[in-house]
């Protein structure tokens, strides 16, 4: 193993732990709105952090651009998905959590 | 490589067992949109699967069209089922869902209705499990034909070489199918109100990058996993999509110049396959120095077919008349 | 190396498992949407490491046409399935 | 016993859930859900017993399985359409025959 297998495994690693991250938010949340905040940090970091695990694997760099392309990806529509789902939420009058 | 292996069955065991859960869960949860959402899931695992089972191509199709398609399009009938119970009334909003919940409570006949099954179930799992474990089936076969079909990739070698006739009739049943639709007359729904700015945005985004991945897949299909359906059915997300933003065909456009694109496929083969009857071969048997040509000529004109026809089936209307309400 | 993609899927796909338990319990249809959401995301995760470790690029294509799918059956939840008012107050 | 085998059997198992539901429920939604998880069953099976071989598994299957998802998808359209068209009718998204009613 070399220096950036470490790395990588690093990275893998907490991506995965984003993703738990995110599965425990989206199951334990009270509302609709602290659920997409923890379901988006799962998106944008957890992928990408394994994104940028895999990367250091990539044998060329076509590869590499075709992973940072689908993180991108993900990382537009989830965000806009979620500003859509919340902004529907509020005009239909679904409540916000309060301690 | 102990720890390996039992990974990979953990692994396909943890697929099965979801898929088995999400379809069960999704047939018989008494609400229909969890169903419907369920289902969606089911399509994201099942992609998943194909992928286990080393079928790449399969995956992409299922990909584009289990998870995508199918899924915008029960959202979409849904929401109509939906609406038009709304319109009856507040107390008929629920009626379809309850009415089909009390159904489901019969469980005397229901459990004689299981039985059969079961035995069924048990009969072909039985017949599988007498299955040699080892079957090369027609690989042989086919990879000794590839040269000569014009493409390496063997999936789109068996699409539009050795078994072409299927892709015929498939356009043909794709076809069928939006001409069932369209003699429903069905009413367009209601224009939608113009979509929020990020929606817009994020169409704005998508589209382009959607027909460049359709052109890519359709590219690429020649020698490795995609081709003429992947791509036509991703060009089909991007007119869904529009379609969901709340673009409608130009009317110019929805008369002659759409139902020459629905019926490009379809009639390409049909005239490539009077071609090669009338030069002596049998039907859509390609000659192996144009072989290349033929499909590349036969893919583009399915894709644009495909897409057009998948776009249609989920507007669901015929778009000449969205006017007239 | 192949081992520990191996357990990462297997590690990522049970967390969809604890993931479709918002799917059943709802309570309101962005919830459930959210969790296929994350679902969808989990996925591409799962299939570009799949990708690694059968050395086959081609799952990186069903990973990127997954991302662009799942966001077209969003946008369709978005645009239609979810206009009506989640409670009993009508809007129309 | 291969994971091909496993595969099948799960392929097995949601045919057989996708015929019961098919039987017992009277939504048309459901139906139509029921009829897809069938077809999924069957394309399952046929890729399974495809995957039997530790080369690259075998193409035709797969084609055929491409061209059923594709037909699948638009015979799931017009049934909905057809649906939609029962519900507008009769009120309800069900067939009555040897109703109660």
């Amino acid at each position: 193993m070399t220096l950036s297998d470490y790395l990588s495994v690093l990275f893998l690693l907490a991506g995965a732990l984003f993703f738990l991250a995110g599965t425990v938010g989206l199951l334990r949340f009270p509302d609709v709105y602290t659920r997409l905040h923890a379901l988006t940090k799962a998106d944008n970091v957890g992928l990408g952090l394994i994104v940028i695990g895999l990367a250091m694997q990539a044998e060329s760099f076509a590869s590499v651009g075709k992973l940072l392309l689908i993180w991108l990806l993900v990382l537009l529509a989830g965000s806009s998905i979620s500003h859509l789902i919340a902004k529907k939420a509020l005009q239909k009058g679904v409540r916000m959590w309060r301690r | 490589m102990e720890a390996l292996s039992l990974l990979q069955w953990l692994i396909d065991g943890l697929i099965g067992i979801g898929l088995l859960w999400l379809a069960w869960r999704a047939l018989f949860c008494p609400e229909l949109f969890k169903a419907i959402v369920l289902f969606i899931a089911f399509g994201l695992l099942m992609t998943l699967a194909w992928v286990r089972l080393k079928a790449p191509d399969v995956a992409l199709a299922e990909v584009a069209i289990g998870a995508g398609l199918t899924g915008a399009l029960l959202l979409s009938s849904w929401a109509k089922l939906r609406g038009f119970d709304a319109n009856k009334g507040m107390g008929a909003r629920e009626k379809n869902s309850e009415q089909a919940e009390q159904k489901t409570k019969r469980p005397f006949f229901h459990g004689l209705y299981a039985i059969p099954l079961l035995l069924m179930a048990v009969g072909l799992g039985y017949g599988v499990l007498q299955l040699t474990p080892y079957a090369t089936g027609l690989s042989a076969v086919v990879a000794e034909n590839l040269d000569a079909s014009g493409v390496s990739n063997p999936v789109t070698a068996v699409l539009l070489n050795f078994r072409a006739y299927d892709t015929l009739l498939e356009i043909a049943v794709l076809l069928l199918a939006l001409i069932g639709i369209w003699s429903l007359g069905i009413r367009p729904s209601v224009r939608e109100a113009t979509p929020d700015p990020v929606l817009d945005l994020l169409t704005r985004f998508l589209t382009p990058l959607l027909l460049l991945v359709s052109a890519y897949l359709l590219w690429v299909g020649a020698h490795a996993p995609g081709g003429a359906f992947q791509a036509g059915s991703v060009l089909g997300a991007a007119g869904v999509l529009l379609i969901l933003a709340g673009w409608r065909l130009p009317l110019s456009l929805a008369g002659l110049p759409l139902r020459i694109t629905l019926v490009a496929g379809v009639s390409t083969f049909i005239v490539v396959a009077v071609l090669t009857m009338l030069g002596g071969a049998q039907l859509l048997a390609f000659p192996p120095s144009q072989a290349s040509l033929i499909i590349f000529v036969l893919e583009i004109t399915a894709t644009l077919s495909i897409a057009a026809i998948l776009a249609a089936l989920f507007l669901g209307s015929r778009p000449d008349h969205s006017e007239k309400i | 190396m192949e081992t520990f993609y191996l357990a990462l899927v297997f590690f990522l796909l049970l967390n969809l498992g604890a993931g479709m338990w918002r799917v059943l319990q709802g309570p309101t249809a962005a919830d459930r949407m959210m969790a296929a959401q994350l679902f969808g995301t989990t996925s591409v995760a799962v299939l570009l490491l799949l990708g690694q470790v059968e050395g086959d690029s081609a799952l990186h294509d069903v990973a990127l046409v997954f991302a662009l799918l799942a966001a077209v059956t969003a946008v369709a939840f978005v645009r239609r399935a979810w206009s009506e008012p989640e409670k009993e107050h009508d809007s129309k | 016993m291969s994971i091909a085998i496993l595969y099948a059997l799960v392929g097995i198992g949601l045919f057989c859930l996708g015929v019961y539901a098919l039987m017992i429920h009277a939504h048309l939604l459901r139906k139509i859900l029921a009829l897809n998880i069938m077809g999924s069953g069957v394309f399952m099976v046929l890729l399974a017993l495809a995957g039997r071989t530790e080369i690259t598994p075998d193409p035709v299957p797969a084609a055929m399985v491409i061209t059923g998802i594709v037909v699948a998808v638009s015979a799931t359209a017009l049934a909905l359409a057809l649906m939609l068209k029962i519900n507008a009718i009769t009120g309800r998204a069900e067939l009555n025959d040897a109703e109660e009613k």
